[in-house]
């Protein structure tokens, strides 16, 4: 079919040469080069679903600087390549057009959001954690040295990593703040 | 566990297969008991009754695995004569003090080892203010380990004597009367799970939410363990008692905790009331036998990897450092100080209280109180947007102009732009790999808090307030455009580093000296050899069964906890089937299919010395490490807020009484009477039905990352409650339709499913009926599909050991068609408030 | 207890899932595929009406009848190629030839059909206008001598072509899973082929000199009498599976087919001296032959729109085989 | 040629996770369905159709929940394939039937053709759309996206041989287990569209399924329907040419010079 001109590649010429009209001589060109567009990533990277703690291992396929495709990882003892249907959604979790890209602020009173950059609003909230810490510092307690602010509290999700609640910790309990809680006490 | 670890399920699928008889407990028929042997239906919040049930059918009938019990268990040790049972006590257990509602538990201890005058070592009243229970979880409280026995079991105080006794009460026909479980059904299900304990046989129990989101919740857990070690069921293959943990990496936020009463390694933060310094701390909290005797170890490791050089022996190692806990700091009180206005600031990380936490009021009210809030996530989650979607600005309770709280909504990075570690619900810690760089302004939360750590860290001085942050190590490669810290550079630190400045490779190496750090002691070894072991990805096809080249679980890398308990005492697999880990004579160490948890060298005849300390203590037939007295807990003598053994007490909002003791509810409950926190009165004709929540497959908690997923939300596109035809038909309630559901918080309305996959109980002789409602949805957060707040009709009453809310057991009224809207549902609820 | 439909999720019992279809109805459109179906017909018919005028020297007929063939050809196909989904790709139509598709063939006849009744309708249309037009059109002898000649065998020719694009359609309904209209393949092409017929008749008279419409008259009368008789047949045979053509709109609309066709039909024959009556006739047996089509459509739609209609005569089918089978051991006891 | 694959589903171990209808939807880009809390059960998208190509069934019975993974049959006499005109249908080396969705123009008679009601048309695309069996995955050695996600194994994909025998030996199991419901669909040759390339172990009647209980390829009467066609197609000349008898027959002489007349 490669000898080109649209009248040979014209199904019911093919059908005349006998290939069956419901099988080859119906095949497009577009078909005839199909492939699993796995084959085509840049890079594969060997993940974990972020939804219950199972554990599955997931395989991130990524072309163009896109996901291209979320599946099972075949290898993982734990899942065996398979995903529930929230694993299997992980593509649109990553890249559904309702996910925030942008930094938003609203502020005290506000009726609505504004845009603000990263790197400002990074400086906002250190400037706030400083003067809240500061405001609402306990040097004692009852006569006891306490060392704390209630004036800052957090609650973090039980998707967050190893490394992160880890610096989080660390960051929270040398600022003083102790208020810091989990979805794993809810 | 179909419905919500799918996956996971496999396995219970093939074990079935293979042959095992799969029962199936829930007050909810979910995909589960679609797929096992037998279903019971149970009233929600009435478990332990079923549990205690089956421990007196186990002692009464002798049935348990004694050899098993002897050995491994402190069912012979004798208990302080001070102790009086619920028994005796009508409900209570000796200790109990009206006024605080707080137990002394020093009447539980030990013979000879109750604590002289004042605050005993563990547990009490500002132990228990301050969750302590928490950190003895893993951990094991105080007590001696060689306590005095009685190995004949004969001894009226000795714990399997005091077992028996309590758990007299819990008949089958108890349990048909307040669970509505059957007495054939609870035969079948007594009969198969001893048939199937026992040398040749192990049987597991699987348990999530449904048993710790109580005011009772720990003790249901412990109840289970009890009948666990008496069937011999514990640290052998197939045996356990699993916790499917409903989040990615949920298990690591325990162990390396976001949680306001410990310190990586289930190590608790100091009490201001309580410790004084290092050493007193350290003398007040633990046990010195069994593996916590080396916290010191574990402490003076993690002090060193926060402040590096500047802890030196002199300054304690910076333990002055460390913020100072005064009482209850969790979630539901910080959520009051912001109604109250202490609480300034809020960091909401990847999670959605608005609509994820109980009694959402509360939580928005709270919210919208701040002076500032900032949240990371990776869409709008009404914690971002409350101020002008919470339904309190409908009822007019809120006004968008009038809410002063400063809102930061911050992109998050997802699972796939960022590299780290999730540990999963069977502890396995999987190293992720990062696939691309987040688009725009998202980063990852460890990016977040690095750099505002920096940022934090420019704006401060050198006083002795801030002191602590300045010196904290604070120092990570950046990699790539964003400047990202490099997470393979904390794991190490957590993993911790020998005096040479290599990773190490054990917790056995971690000293006291302050020569080793060691961001989280029982993850030590995760970067052993340098290597990330959490990266390993052996694939399951090239390895045994328990795939140990797969990603590393604590500790050790072991996969089965205490499995030195699938040996007999002289260090023999109880039998060829049940073979896990064994005592090789000729080698002289522990070896098997796993990493034996146990010290390698120590033979089964090792008896400890006079004054031997932590694991010298113990002796080579003593498989709970991590207990003071090596032994697995029946009777728990210090640790616990609401006593040494699982009562069952009605939840606090029930509509029936409890006919077991006359006490009711859990009296040590927490119990935050408040306005912004109305209860249902018990036993009350206004909220006559009982409601429970629960998740389904194609949701994820709140909904936060599958409402606005299209794949998702189209598979269960509106909120529902599920009931029985014959509550349809006494309320009348069309399925598909609606109906609201009414407690003393809010009104909400839901879409109705009729069916019968919903049973009426009948307990204690009156039909009670059980509405069940999926919690997954809210006003907004991005998502498809949108509706009211389940979590809105919770009430904040909390387990007095480790503060998780009772939201799987509460009562209500349900009525046809949707609920008024402003002003008049607030109407709605003051009639039903007030009757 | 009493267990409405509607207390409970619908248990779903042996007879279908939560009364859903079992099948999907069709999807096409009215008015295009009713309209399509009519005008295919009508012009089928009137190719052989015009074809069989010409030999018998009713000009002025064969004249008319050549028009409305290459009308309802042309108008046919504007329906049809609007009827699809993705417009453009009409000519994929052409793609391949397959005898088991009747849309295929019926496409292949329709490009056929279509050329040749535009031919013949244009050697009928050119003595009709002025020369000078004419030959400014077409070049040389072409409007004078070759055309006529052509328009003619063209004419000839659709006379094959016009009982196929009569009947296809029958073909084309029949061969789907739609119970009412796959079981009713015998009756459906006479049916088809009288209401085409009748139409076509309908037209003629309509559009010709009472003189020349005997022929479109008696074809009218005997297209509905064969299209009411098909109708009669089929709904006698039909069992369960006829019932979507009694009840309901599509009830109606056949109801109203038959009255107005027969009606229609019975009075051609009769209504030679009235042009009142003539066009009475007419315009009965063309709206009976357009509530033919709509009413076909909505039936269909109907007989795959309930399960009982899928299930029930399948489930008699495979009963009566069980019994008659010698009985599988692998089989679970009934 | 590529040896026949096909689908074996087991609703005997379904969960009802929906995962494959999932997964399908990831790997196929396939829209959503539409948000409707249809209170049928815990199924909210009905039906297999243009946006739905796997779709999963609840059905609550007394004591049971029945759950099962529907998807395209991939017919061995394919009805949709044998009516599509254009030839966007085919069948493929591995003996399915896929769309091709760069043919489809979207005449839709492939839709009632279906005796299983799975092919439709997307309305806003306005072109045919179904289970492909992943036809993409399947030219690289991969296995279908459902299959692949299916915690339990449900949904199992190979060589049709090879599942048949497996679904055989699965259905004496059940029965030995005393599960006499247990019964396999689609599975056998001599069925009406000689054996399905997906077919199903079932608890109940097909219909309870949703599932047609005896399907029979609409084309299998194809030949007998022209014939009728043809009859009516010669009624139809013949009335015509009676028409005129009636009252041409006188002219019946002129019929030849007429012919030949010119103008």
């Amino acid at each position: 079919m490669a000898d080109g001109g649209w009248l040979s590649r014209w199904p019911v010429i093919r059908q005349l040469k006998g290939e069956d009209g419901r099988r080859e001589a119906a095949r497009s060109a577009r078909t005839d080069v199909l492939r699993p567009r796995v084959e085509e990533a840049d890079s594969v990277a060997r993940s974990v679903c972020p939804y219950c703690a199972v554990g599955c291992g997931q395989l991130v396929y990524v072309k163009d600087g896109k996901v291209s495709q979320i599946e099972g990882d075949p290898d993982s003892p734990i899942s065996r390549g398979r995903l529930c249907p929230k694993g299997s959604a992980s593509k649109q979790l990553v890249t559904h057009p309702g996910r925030q890209t942008h930094v938003l602020y609203r502020r005290p009173y506000g009726t609505h959001w504004q845009r603000l950059d990263l790197e400002t609003a990074m400086d906002m909230i250190a400037d706030r954690v400083v003067r809240t810490r500061r405001e609402t510092w306990q040097q004692t307690h009852d006569g006891k040295e306490v060392r704390r602010t209630l004036g800052i509290a957090s609650l973090g999700g039980a998707t967050l990593d190893n490394e992160e609640n880890y610096l989080m910790k660390k960051l929270y309990t040398a600022l003083g703040a102790i208020q810091v809680e989990n979805q794993a006490r809810i | 566990m179909a419905e919500c670890h799918p996956v996971g399920y496999q396995w219970v699928m093939e074990a079935r297969d293979r042959g095992a008889k799969v029962f199936h407990i829930d007050p909810h028929f979910t995909r589960t008991s679609a797929t096992v042997d037998r279903y019971l239906p149970i009233r929600a919040g009435t478990d332990i009754v079923l549990l205690g049930a089956l421990i007196n059918h186990v002692l009464a009938n002798e049935l348990d695995f004694r050899e098993y019990v002897l050995a491994y268990t402190n069912a012979a040790t004798i208990i302080s004569a001070r102790y009086r049972d619920t028994e005796d006590l009508d409900g209570l257990f000796s200790g109990f003090d009206p006024e605080t509602r707080r137990y002394d538990p020093a009447s539980w201890s030990y013979e000879g080892d109750e604590p002289g005058e004042g605050e005993p070592r563990e547990g009490g009243i500002r132990h228990a203010e301050a969750a302590g229970s928490d950190s003895y979880g893993a951990r094991g409280a105080g007590a001696s380990a060689q306590p005095p026995a009685d190995p004949t079991l004969r001894h009226p105080r000795c714990v399997y004597q005091i077992l028996k006794r309590h758990f007299a009460r819990y008949t089958p026909e108890r349990v048909a009367e307040l669970c509505g479980i059957s007495e054939e059904e609870f035969a079948e299900l007594a009969e198969a799970i001893t048939a199937n304990s026992g040398r040749e046989r192990t049987t597991a129990w699987v348990y999530s939410v449904g048993w710790t989101q109580h005011s009772v919740g720990v003790q249901y857990i412990r109840a289970a363990s009890i009948l666990q070690l008496l069937l011999g069921n514990m640290g052998r293959p197939g045996g356990g008692i699993m916790a499917l943990r409903g989040h990615a990496s949920i298990q690591g936020s325990t162990d390396i905790p976001t949680l306001f009463n410990l310190l990586p390694g289930y190590i608790a933060m100091p009490h201001a009331l309580r410790h004084d310094g290092l050493d007193h701390y350290l003398e007040q909290e633990g046990a010195d036998t069994g593996y916590w005797g080396n916290r010191r170890s574990y402490l003076v490791s993690l002090l060193k990897a926060w402040w590096g050089d500047a802890a030196t022996e002199d300054n304690d190692f910076c333990f002055g450092y460390l913020p100072r806990l005064t009482g209850d700091h969790s979630h539901y009180a910080t959520v009051m100080g912001q109604i109250d206005g202490t609480v300034k600031g809020y960091f909401v990380v990847g999670e959605n209280p608005a609509v994820g936490s109980a009694n959402g009021k509360a939580q928005r009210l709270g919210l919208a109180n701040l002076d500032w809030l900032v949240v990371r996530d990776l869409t709008l989650v009404e914690t971002a947007t409350f101020w002008k979607d919470a339904p309190e600005l409908e009822t007019g309770e809120l006004r968008t102009e009038d809410i002063g709280t400063e809102v930061f909504f911050m992109p998050a990075a997802s699972h796939v732009e960022k590299e780290g570690t999730f540990t999963n619900t069977q502890r396995l810690l999987q190293w992720r790999e990062k696939a691309l760089d987040p688009p725009g302004d998202c980063r990852s939360d460890l990016w977040f808090y690095y750099h505002l750590g920096k940022l934090i860290r420019q704006r401060l001085g050198g006083d002795r307030i801030d002191r602590p942050v300045m010196e904290l190590t604070w120092d990570y490669p950046e990699e790539g455009e964003h400047r990202e810290p490099s997470a393979a550079a904390v794991l190490r630190e957590i993993n911790g580093t020998g005096p040479d400045g290599r990773a190490l490779s054990s917790l056995r190496q971690l000293k006291p000296d302050g020569s080793t750090t060691c961001g989280c002691w029982i993850y030590c070894g995760v970067y052993a050899g340098e290597v990330n072991q959490a990266a390993r990805r052996r694939p399951g096809s090239e390895q045994s069964w328990i795939a140990p080249e797969w990603g590393w679980a604590w500790p050790a890398n072991r996969r089965i906890l205490y499995n030195r308990a699938s040996a007999d005492p002289d260090g023999r697999p109880w039998s060829e089937r049940k073979a896990y880990v064994w005592w090789d004579a000729d080698k002289g160490l522990w070896t098997g299919l796993d990493i034996p948890d146990f010290d390698e060298h120590m033979p089964p005849d090792y008896r400890p010395p006079e004054g031997a300390r932590a694991e010298a203590a113990l002796a080579g037939t003593d498989p709970f490490i991590m207990q003071s007295d090596g032994k697995g807990w029946l009777f728990v003598p210090s640790g616990l807020s609401d006593g040494p053994l699982p009562a069952h007490y009605e939840p606090h909002e029930s509509p029936v009484p409890n006919t077991l003791y006359g006490q009711r509810a859990n009296p040590a409950r927490r119990i935050l009477d408040r306005p912004e926190n109305p209860y249902n009165p018990p036993m009350s004709s206004r909220f006559p039905y009982v409601f429970t929540t629960y998740r389904l497959t194609e949701h994820h908690t709140a909904g936060g990352m599958s409402r606005p997923l299209p794949y998702l939300a189209e598979l269960q596109p509106a909120p529902f409650c599920e009931v029985s035809p014959r509550l349809a038909a006494e309320v009348g309630l069309v399925n598909g339709g609606w109906a609201t559901i009414v407690t003393a918080r809010t009104a909400i309305e839901l879409r109705v499913l009729v069916t019968e996959r919903v049973r009426p109980l009948r307990i204690a002789g009156k039909v009670v009926h059980q509405i069940g409602v999926p919690y997954h949805w809210g006003y907004g957060g991005g998502g498809m599909v949108t509706g009211d707040v389940p979590n809105d009709l919770m009430p904040i009453v909390l387990d007095p050991n480790v503060f998780i809310q009772e939201s799987k057991a509460g009562t209500c009224d349900i009525l046809p068609g949707r609920r008024p809207h402003g002003r008049a549902l607030l109407d709605l609820i003051e009639r039903y408030r007030h009757g | 207890m009493a267990r409405r439909q509607d207390e409970m999720v619908p248990e779903a019992g042996f007879r279908s899932y939560y009364g859903q279809p079992v099948i999907k109805p069709p999807i096409w459109h009215e008015p295009h595929m009713p309209a399509y179906l009519y005008l295919g017909g009508l012009s089928g018919a009137a190719s052989v009406l015009a074809a069989t005028a010409h030999l018998s020297g009713h000009e002025r007929l064969g004249a008319a009848s050549r028009m409305a063939a290459f009308v309802g050809a042309s108008a046919g196909s504007v329906f049809l190629v609007t009827e699809l989904g993705r417009p453009e790709r009409f000519l994929n139509m052409l793609r391949l030839l397959k005898f088991t598709s009747p849309m295929s063939v019926g496409s292949w006849t329709l490009a056929a059909h279509g050329g040749l009744t535009a031919i013949a309708a244009a050697a009928a249309v050119t003595p009709l206008l002025p020369a000078p037009m004419v030959s400014r059109i077409l070049p040389g002898c072409l409007g004078g001598r070759v055309l006529p000649f052509i328009g003619d065998a063209s004419a000839m020719a659709s006379a094959v072509t016009g009982p196929i694009m009569a009947t296809y359609t029958a073909v084309l309904l029949a061969d789907t899973a739609v119970p009412a209209w796959h079981e009713a393949y015998r009756e459906l092409p006479f049916l088809f082929a009288g209401s085409a017929l009748a139409s076509a008749g309908a037209v003629g008279m309509l559009s010709t000199p009472r003189a020349e419409a005997a022929p479109a008259r008696a074809s009218a009368a005997l297209g509905a009498v064969m299209e009411t008789a098909a109708g009669i047949v089929m709904e006698s045979r039909l069992g369960l599976e006829g019932e979507p053509y009694r009840r309901g709109k599509a009830g109606l609309l056949m109801k109203a087919s038959r009255v107005l066709t027969l009606g229609g039909g019975l009075l051609a024959p009769i209504a030679g001296r009235s042009r009142a009556l003539t066009a009475l006739s007419g315009l009965a047996i063309t709206a009976g032959a357009l509530c033919t089509r709509f009413g076909l459509l909505e039936a269909g739609r109907t007989s795959a729109a309930d399960p009982r209609y899928t299930v029930v005569p399948q489930r008699e089918r495979a009963e009566a085989r069980r019994l008659t089978v010698v009985p599988d051991p692998a089989a679970p006891p009934p | 040629m590529a040896e026949r694959m096909g689908f074996f589903t087991d609703t005997s171990v379904c969960i009802g996770c929906k995962a494959c209808e999932v997964a399908c939807k990831e790997w196929n880009d396939v829209p959503d369905d539409g948000f409707v809390f249809r209170a049928t059960s815990y199924d909210n998208t009905g039906s297999l159709g243009a946006d739905t190509w796997r779709h999963v069934a609840f059905i609550e019975q007394d004591g049971r929940w029945l759950m099962s993974s529907d998807v395209c049959k991939h017919c061995t006499q394919a009805a949709c394939l044998d009516v599509c005109p254009t030839g966007a249908l085919f069948r493929t080396e591995f003996d399915t039937v896929v769309v091709q969705p760069d043919i489809c123009n979207g005449c839709g008679y492939c839709v009632p053709a279906c005796p299983y009601g799975v092919i439709d048309r997307r309305e806003r695309d306005g072109r045919a759309w179904k289970c492909t069996m992943c036809y993409d995955r399947l030219r690289g050695g991969m296995e279908p996206a459902c299959a692949k996600a299916c915690p339990t194994d449900s949904i199992q994909f190979g060589p049709l041989d090879e599942l048949r025998e497996r679904a055989e030996a699965r259905v004496e199991r059940l029965h030995a287990d005393g599960v006499l419901e247990a019964r396999l669909y689609g599975e056998s040759p001599d069925d009406g569209v000689g054996g399905d390339g997906a077919f199903f172990l079932l608890l109940d009647e097909p219909e309870t399924y949703g599932l047609p209980p005896d399907p029979v390829v609409t084309t299998r009467d194809l030949p007998d329907m022209w014939r009728w066609a043809g009859g009516a197609a010669l009624t139809l000349a013949g009335a015509v040419a009676v028409s005129f008898l009636r009252v041409s027959f006188p002219r019946v002489p002129f019929l030849q010079a007429s012919f030949l007349r010119r103008r």
